[in-house]
């Protein structure tokens, strides 16, 4: 199911969500931040443990309530799912998840798995076994059960499954992290290329860097709750503007047998439940400066750009 | 390999300990194995299976009760050993009945004095009797209709309406024992249903009896000891008296082992076995267990069936039943225990004649009959519990063609049933109120057992007649004439079975003397010594 | 700022105090759908045939009363520590219990207190001595243990160490003969102990012996199986490895490493065998005519003796209530996760 | 990385192994065998349970090897025709433990908030008295039979299997095939029905498993107390039950309560080689309801 | 770096082991030198973890080990639990994968550190807490005096983990095997504790095995690295090499997987 484009395919805009525990303080996880991933788009989210970027997707999806702020697809707002069947105009997005052990039903076949995504795009013409060839498997592995496949062809098969719905956005909720080393970059490959090959935007959730570099077309760097820049991957890439993007950047080690030690970046994450006054990274940037102790450099809205620094205040004439 | 060596160590240390502990435990076990009768502070252990409700003897109709209060009250007059045919002094020096047999005149003793060392006095007795009279508590039926007055310091003379010749044998119910009334009214005692007294009652006795409660507990045990200031001439023997609530089967056990020194309750199969230099007393007991069948037909269009009872009165083993009963028991010819005046002779007792019972079955009209059977079902009497006795009787009525549905139920559910006339079959005892056969006039219809059948006033006017005449005769003779006349005619075509009287048979240490079964008391805890 | 064990606590007390509210009307109701009459129960066969008594009796308990108000006025009176007045024994149903509850308090207290040093004990050597001879004979022993019934074996083990090896004493608490001590917890050993009484005290654990361990079996079987599981998920910790890696003694991490985050959950398991051990009184307590609450429950049960019934209900409740409670402050103890923020 | 599948890999390739432990051999075949003396127990007995034709009270010998009762039975073969009774209820009543406890856990677990508020709650106060004791009162309250007593271990047995299955569901929950199941817009019962319910059976059943044995010392100390089977039914509790009248004839209760033994401790052996089985993690959910 | 000395610290060799009857290694072979880092790589399940705890005898339940791990003259695998001991924690340290589990969640961090260089150095309390505040201060970690009374808990992963590398270091071992230490870790916490490694190496003359699937960490840290598959040891050398002209093709897949090509990702 496809849905008409009205502007971008996905827009969050100055969303918060919230984990709210008995007896502890009030976490945000997701602090007033917005993203778009426009039809055909590859977004790479990127950021450290605990950042919110899980949080984010899950809201996306509806898995998870906002507190504040808005999530529209296509133009038609999200909906937290309860007990009730998601509302089928939000079926259009679904979501690969971390854990290929538990992404798929150890009870069922592979096949039915897939078919349930085919009855959800009501596709009667393709079969289960043509999807697990689009994602590189046998057709004959319709048949079996999940404990019979390695981590990398659960993911494919849950893919597929997702795939078989007909998506216009798909997800990829940390997909390859659990993955081997070896399988990790096919396995986000085969991704990118479904998701663009069938015209879906894909948001790409990773802590790896590199990873995220080889597919994105645009990535989005996260911290502590917040989008701290975005830009086009290689933009991103080869000039890096928010303080934290450098470091996170520079601390990737690089197999290149040079013996190179990667940079640090002192200090730790704050507690998300207490986060520091003004700008969210000052205790830990190298270049932190008064402002940024005591005021917010708000990202995404009018006054800040992609890149959500004092540093790189914008012209009040240019919002990107 | 990897080395684990410390696991072992580690590992047994719990062994260790659990040893100590084990060691512990059993040590403290040997060393308290026994306690050897009388001698040791002279203490002296009854066990018996509690029916028990209170020590207040205005209340007080349970078997292990009236143990507590014979041991603690004094009656006016009381009976000697097990002889319950002559009423003696005891309280009173003497008493009279008057030739109608409506004033009985007592004269008090001088000189008896309570625990507490005030003396009894005549108000004392009529207080303690109008209580129980009026307080409306179980034993109050025993004075129905009899005016209490003291006619002077030493006189008492109680008055009923229509002839009691009965009031004699009655006065020594240890219901009638009589209370310190002083103590007992700053403790809440009153003349009627609002009395207050028996959480005093329960925790210190206000008697003049030979023996004090220390402690009381309706569950667990009773604790008597001696009354130092006992006014009479045969002084307690024990300095301590432990009545326990110990299971039939325990009280064998403890017996033998000597961890008691008297057992109750045990039941002619347990006493068979016993051995090794006890002193077993069997005696039939005055309980008789009967079947009834309910008459009302709105409770059942079967049992009310006379040729149905009929065949349940000739279906029954009796002799089988007298087996489950054991050794001391014996068949109950009629309703009335064989050692009251007016029992049916053996002789005429109901026996079993399973083609007879097969053809008034058939000619019932009722084809292939299920009935349910209601006993109380954790009750025993003498250690002989229901149980067996229903399943022998459900299997004996199976052989004519009965099937009997066995409904046990907790005594309190079962009794409601019972008491309000609703059960089908039934399976219960009587137990004399006091030892007259007067007492079983209330089987007749419309009366109280009869009303419990379903069998209401005028269902059955020969019987009725039978029962007016019995309550009416006076002489021992007539009486006993009348009574058997009104067995005869109940056994006929009354709705009630009477089944068998078991034994009861106590068991005690060699050394313990004075031991006798009463049909009231049970046993007289102050007869006990020690050789 | 509260420490965490203290919020967490008065969280506890609180869910405890509502469950309480909820044990009293469980019982309330329960004890309202038995069958029978408790006036015919517990008035003599006269008064019962005058109505006006009768009518009098239901008064005075409030039987006449509709039964939400009923259980208002129970609540009532047990806010002022009135239980009610047994029907059985005309007592305050306080005053019974009073004499009954430390009775069994000893039983199951004794019986938890050799499962806990046996189970744990037997518990760890299966565990490390896993897949060894003695960790098999353990665990055929502990799965007998959970297997037999309790009321047998207290026939059982009355019959055989009472009267064919005389090695236990017979019925009751102590030695008929003697005094009980004078009462201070009520429990005989524990009072006899404080009062310097030795042939008191050792009559009173003999007595004790027999009960306690056949009651025991059942809790000692369930905390060797559920100790050994606990301390082989221990043993598989990497801070067990850790520790192996510092070259520890083997006692020390068996004890400060293993043992002791064990224990963790064989304390919850220990809160809920108590339960268990006061279901097994019951069938216990007949046997060895043992005064406790068990044979008090059975009896109120048997003769409809509600106010006994629910004070029971509420006791024993109540009792479970502590225990968990005991269990919950045991955490902030052991564990310093539930202590510290 | 070191997160390995366990929950699927182990439970298809360690079961088959698990039934190859002595302990659940045994526990098979002594299971096994009493339900073939419970089917043919009509064949197998020597005597009709019912009959009162033996002498009473006989030591085991010859013609009744096991003795006989109070009332000339034999008890051997009340022993056997026991076996007709105390199982099949014990398998139905763990049964309906199951479906109820298993029902309203699942419920709890899926649905949450107040659904999950009332059930739980009401487990706790189950769980807050002692299970005889509540048994008693309920099938007291009741009145005595066997139904009834069924009916009040119930009342007693499902908060356990509620609490379990509540855990479980909740675990699977929020796995991740659940939410991709709902993703694609199952509805909250397909989900349940389809992704949830299968994945707790395994555990839920070798709880079960580990249940019937105390299912079984519960109904059997009902009926010993007497509010469960209606004589003369050979029901094993009350025949033990009658056995302590007559403590001298230790027969009479003694084989009674092998029997419960050897049922009790055969479904022991076998939960317990199942629970061992099991994934550690879902293990270590019916593990605090060894109880 | 002092690549001059070629002091062998500890020798492995033809080690083989088998859990419950199935191999997991098949004769691994590796040299450790003082003052240098051993990397060894492979995909999960090649039997690196196992090579590690095989040194300090740690196997899981129902394993066996054969072949030879020499040690100061002597082979770990035959030498007598006692001994063994003895130098587990003081002649050979370990630090493992995930801090949130590998210390004691209920004994403080002092505790944690002190107990074992009590017991192997036999000092006193107060000496071996002066000792464990200036380890916490040798890894960085704020305010050690106070750090000393807390729980683990109340420490972030990094911080954790450096505690559990002081514990490690704490009775100055000889050989430090350390077990995925930045796995469980984000990059820029990575990026620390690599350069605390280096630098303790550097400075204490440590001889490091570093376990890691990373071959990025790999090329960071590590002087000589060994690629292990299946249980075995497919190639050794020193970094530059393996990593820029692997030899054998399973090295050679690894590089290839990689998403970035080796040198390309500086920006």
């Amino acid at each position: 199911m496809t849905m008409p484009l009205t502007g971008p395919l996905l827009s969050v805009e100055d969303l918060v969500v919230e984990h709210r525990t008995p007896g502890r303080p009030v976490v945000r996880a997701v602090a007033g931040t917005g993203l778009h991933v426009a039809a055909g788009e590859v977004v790479g989210l990127v950021g450290e443990s605990g950042c919110g970027k899980s949080t984010l997707a899950r809201a996306v999806c509806g898995l998870h309530g906002a507190a504040s702020g808005r999530i529209l697809i296509g133009g038609h707002p999200v909906t937290p799912l309860g007990l009730r069947r998601r509302d089928p105009a939000l079926t259009g997005v679904q979501m690969v998840f971390q854990d290929p052990y538990s992404s798929l039903n150890p009870r069922r076949r592979v096949g039915a798995q897939i078919a349930d995504g085919l009855r959800t795009a009501g596709d009667t013409t393709t079969s289960p076994a043509d999807l697990l060839e689009r994602v590189g498997l046998p057709r004959a592995f319709a048949g079996r059960y999940p404990h019979e496949f390695s981590g990398g062809q659960r993911q494919r098969v849950a893919i597929a499954r997702a795939l078989a719905a007909r998506p216009s956005l798909l997800i990829g909720d940390e997909p390859i992290s659990a993955l081997d080393a070896s399988a990790q970059a096919q396995v986000a490959r085969l991704m990118r290329d479904l998701a663009v090959e069938s015209g879906a935007g894909l948001l790409f959730i990773s802590h790896d860097l590199s990873v995220v570099r080889l597919i994105a077309d645009r990535i989005a760097v996260m911290y502590l709750g917040k989008v701290v820049e975005t830009g086009p991957t290689a933009e991103v890439w080869a000039d890096p503007k928010h303080p934290y993007t450098r470091a996170l950047l520079a601390a990737i080690p690089s197999p290149d047998g040079a013996g190179v030690l990667p940079a640090e970046l002192p200090g730790d994450v704050p507690d998300p439940a207490d986060p520091p006054a003004g700008c969210r990274f000052h205790p830990r940037c190298p270049f932190v400066m008064d402002v940024c102790r005591e005021r917010e450099p708000l990202g995404g809205s009018a006054q800040f750009g992609p890149v959500a620094c004092w540093l790189h205040e914008p012209e009040p004439s240019s919002p990107s | 390999m990897t080395t684990r060596s410390w696991q072992v160590r580690a590992g047994l240390l719990p062994v260790v300990l659990t040893g100590a502990l084990a060691l512990a435990a059993c040590s403290g076990g040997g060393s308290s194995s026994s306690t050897p009768s009388g001698a040791a502070g002279k203490t002296l252990v009854i066990d018996t299976s509690f029916d028990l409700k209170t020590a207040d003897p205005g209340r007080t109709y349970e078997p292990t009760g009236l143990i507590v209060d014979k041991a603690t009250y004094d009656t006016l007059l009381t009976f000697d050993g097990s002889d319950v045919t002559k009423p003696v002094p005891s309280l009173a020096e003497s008493y009279e009945l008057s030739s109608d047999g409506k004033e009985l005149t007592l004269k008090l003793r001088q000189g008896a004095k309570f625990a507490d060392g005030s003396p009894v006095t005549a108000d004392d007795v009529v207080f303690s009797l109008t209580r129980v009279r009026d307080m409306k508590g179980t034993p109050s039926f025993l004075l129905d209709g009899v005016e209490i007055a003291k006619t002077d310091d030493t006189t008492i003379t109680l008055t009923s309406k229509t002839p009691n010749p009965a009031l004699p044998y009655i006065l020594p119910n240890p219901a009638l024992g009589i209370l310190n009334s002083k103590a007992a009214k700053e403790h809440g005692a009153t003349n009627d249903p609002n009395d207050k007294a028996e959480q005093y009652l329960n925790s210190a006795s206000a008697g003049s009896g030979p023996y004090t409660i220390e402690s009381f507990n309706v569950s667990s045990q009773v604790v008597l000891k001696a009354n130092a200031q006992y006014w009479g001439a045969k002084k307690p023997y024990y300095d301590k008296v432990v009545i326990r609530n110990v299971e039939s089967a325990t009280q064998k056990l403890n017996v033998q082992r000597g961890d008691s020194q008297v057992a109750l309750n045990l039941s002619g199969d347990q006493v068979a076995g016993i051995s090794g230099g006890l002193q077993v007393k069997r005696t039939a007991s005055a309980y008789v267990f009967f079947l009834l069948a309910n008459q009302d037909s709105g409770v059942s269009k079967v049992t009310s069936n006379p040729k149905f009872v009929e065949a349940v009165r000739k279906g029954i083993d009796y002799q089988g039943l007298l087996e489950l009963a054991g050794e001391g028991s014996t068949q109950a010819s009629g309703i009335i225990p064989s050692m009251f005046l007016g029992a049916l002779p053996a002789d005429q007792a109901a026996k079993r004649d399973v083609e007879g019972a097969k053809a008034a079955l058939a000619q019932s009209g009722v084809t292939a009959p299920t009935v349910k059977l209601e006993y109380p079902s954790e009750l025993t009497v003498n250690g002989l519990s229901f149980q067996p006795l229903a399943e022998r009787i459900q299997a004996n009525l199976k052989e004519v063609g009965i099937t009997v549905e066995l409904t046990p139920a907790p005594v309190t559910t079962a009794l409601d049933n019972y008491r309000n006339g609703k059960e089908e079959l039934g399976l219960w005892y009587w137990g004399p109120d006091f030892p007259d056969p007067s007492n079983y006039l209330s089987f007749a219809p419309g009366k109280l057992v009869g009303l419990r059948a379903g069998w209401k006033a005028g269902a059955d006017k020969d019987v009725e007649a039978a029962a007016d005449k019995a309550g009416a005769a006076v002489t021992d003779d007539d009486r006993k004439q009348a009574y058997t006349d009104f067995q005869q005619k109940l056994n006929a075509t009354g709705p009630f079975m009477p089944l068998i009287q078991p034994g009861q048979n106590i068991v005690t240490a060699a050394s313990v003397t004075g031991v006798e079964y009463h049909p009231v008391w049970t046993i007289n805890v102050a007869d006990l010594g020690a050789k | 700022m509260r420490s965490p064990l203290a919020r967490f606590l008065v969280r506890r007390i609180v869910t405890a105090l509502l469950l309480a509210v909820g044990i009293t009307l469980v019982t309330f109701v329960l004890t309202n759908l038995v069958p029978g009459d408790p006036v015919a129960a517990n008035l003599g066969q006269r008064a019962l045939g005058d109505p006006a008594i009768v009518a009098q009796w239901r008064a005075d308990h409030g039987l006449d009363r509709p039964l939400p108000q009923q259980y208002l006025m129970h609540l009532e009176g047990l806010l002022h520590g009135d239980l009610g007045t047994s029907q059985q024994s005309h007592r305050p149903v306080l005053d019974d219990l009073a004499e009954s509850v430390p009775a069994t308090l000893e039983l199951a207290g004794a019986a938890i207190l050799v499962s806990l040093v046996l189970g744990v004990g037997f518990g760890v050597v299966a565990a490390l001595r896993r897949d060894r001879l003695s960790d098999h004979v353990l665990r055929v022993l502990s799965l007998v243990g959970i297997s037999v019934p309790t009321f047998w074996l207290a026939l059982v083990a009355f019959y055989v160490f009472f009267f064919r090896l005389q090695i236990t004493p017979g019925s009751g608490r102590i030695d008929p003969g003697m005094t009980p001590p004078p009462q201070v917890t009520g429990l005989y050993t524990v009072d006899a102990l404080l009062s310097g009484r030795w042939d008191v005290l050792s009559s009173a654990a003999g007595h004790l012996a027999a009960p306690a361990l056949v009651l025991a079996l059942y809790t000692i079987g369930l905390l060797t199986r559920f100790t050994r599981s606990a301390v082989l998920e221990v043993l598989g910790q990497d801070y067990v490895r850790s520790a192996r890696a510092k070259g520890l003694p083997g006692r020390v991490v068996l004890f400060r490493y293993v043992l002791r985050p064990a224990l963790v959950p064989v304390i919850t398991v220990a809160g809920l065998a108590f339960g268990s051990l006061l279901s097994g009184t019951v069938l216990v307590e007949a046997v060895f005519a043992w005064p406790g609450v068990g044979q008090y429950a059975y009896r109120s049960a048997t003769t409809l003796d509600l106010p006994a019934v629910m004070g029971v209900g509420l006791v024993v409740g109540v009792v479970y209530l502590v225990i968990n409670l005991v269990v919950d402050v045991l955490y902030g103890v052991i564990d310093p996760r539930v202590r510290v923020s | 990385m070191k997160r390995a599948g366990l929950f699927a890999r182990s439970r298809v390739s360690r079961l088959p192994q698990a039934w190859r432990r002595p302990l659940a051999v045994v526990g098979t075949v002594v299971a096994l065998a009493w339900i073939v003396v419970a089917l043919a127990a009509p064949v197998l007995a020597p005597h009709d349970p019912l009959a009162q034709e033996l002498p009473r009270l006989a030591p085991p010998g010859p013609g009744h090897w096991l003795g006989t009762d109070q009332l000339g039975r034999d008890i051997l073969s009340r022993i056997m025709y026991g076996a007709r009774v105390s199982i099949p209820l014990t398998l139905l009543l763990v049964a309906l433990s199951v479906a109820v406890g298993g029902l309203l856990g699942a419920c709890a677990g899926y649905f949450g908030r107040w659904v999950d508020e009332t059930i739980m709650r009401l487990a706790d106060l189950v769980f807050a008295f002692p299970t005889v004791i509540l048994a008693m009162v309920v099938a007291a309250a009741l009145g005595a039979s066997l139904g009834n007593a069924v009916l009040a271990v119930l009342v007693v047995a499902w908060p356990a299997y509620a609490r379990v299955t509540r855990g479980l569901v909740l675990g699977v929950r929020a796995r991740e095939f659940v939410l991709s199941g709902r993703l694609l817009g199952f509805s909250a019962w397909r989900s349940l029905r389809v992704d949830v319910l299968p994945n707790v059976t395994g555990p839920v059943l070798v709880l079960a498993t580990l249940d019937i044995g105390t299912a079984l010392l519960l109904l059997s100390g009902l009926s010993f107390l007497g509010l469960g089977a209606k004589p003369p039914s050979p029901e094993w509790g009350a025949m033990v039950a009658a056995g302590v009248d007559v403590f001298d004839s230790w027969w009479v209760a003694t084989f009674p309560g092998l029997a419960i033994l050897t049922v009790v401790l055969a479904f022991n052996f076998l939960g317990d080689t199942l629970r061992d089985a099991l994934d550690p993690r879902t293990a270590g959910a019916i593990k605090e309801r060894a109880l | 770096m002092t690549a001059a000395q070629k002091t062998a610290a500890l020798t492995i060799e033809r080690l083989r082991m088998s859990i419950g009857g199935h191999d997991v290694l098949h004769g691994v072979d590796l040299t450790l030198e003082a003052g240098r880092v051993h990397g060894l790589a492979g995909e999960s399940g090649s039997g690196k973890t196992m090579t590690g705890l095989a040194v300090l005898g740690l196997l899981p339940h129902g394993s066996r080990a054969s072949g030879r791990i020499a040690f100061g003259g002597r082979d770990l695998l035959e030498m007598p639990a006692r001994e063994l001991n003895e130098v587990r924690g003081a002649k050979i340290a370990m630090v493992f994968q995930d801090p949130a589990t590998s210390l004691h969640p209920m004994l403080t961090v002092e505790r944690q550190l002190t107990e074992h260089m009590r017991h192997h150095l036999g000092i006193g309390r107060k000496e071996a807490r002066e000792r464990a505040a200036g380890l916490l201060a040798k890894v960085r970690i704020p305010g050690p005096e106070e750090a000393l009374k807390r729980y683990p808990h109340q420490f972030s992963g990094g911080m954790r983990q450096r505690i559990a590398i002081a514990v490690a270091l704490a009775c100055e071992p000889e050989v430090l095997i350390a077990d995925e230490p930045t796995t469980a870790l984000d990059v820029t916490v990575q990026a620390g504790i690599l350069r605390l490694l280096r630098g303790l190496c550097d400075d204490l003359g440590l001889a490091v095995l570093l376990v890691t699937h990373d071959l990025g960490v790999m090329s960071a840290v590590a002087d000589e690295v060994s690629v292990m598959k299946d249980g075995l040891v497919v190639e050794t050398g020193p970094r530059g090499q393996v990593l820029r002209e692997p030899r054998h093709p399973y090295t050679r897949s690894l590089l290839d997987a990689l998403p970035v090509p080796p040198g390309e990702n500086s920006p």
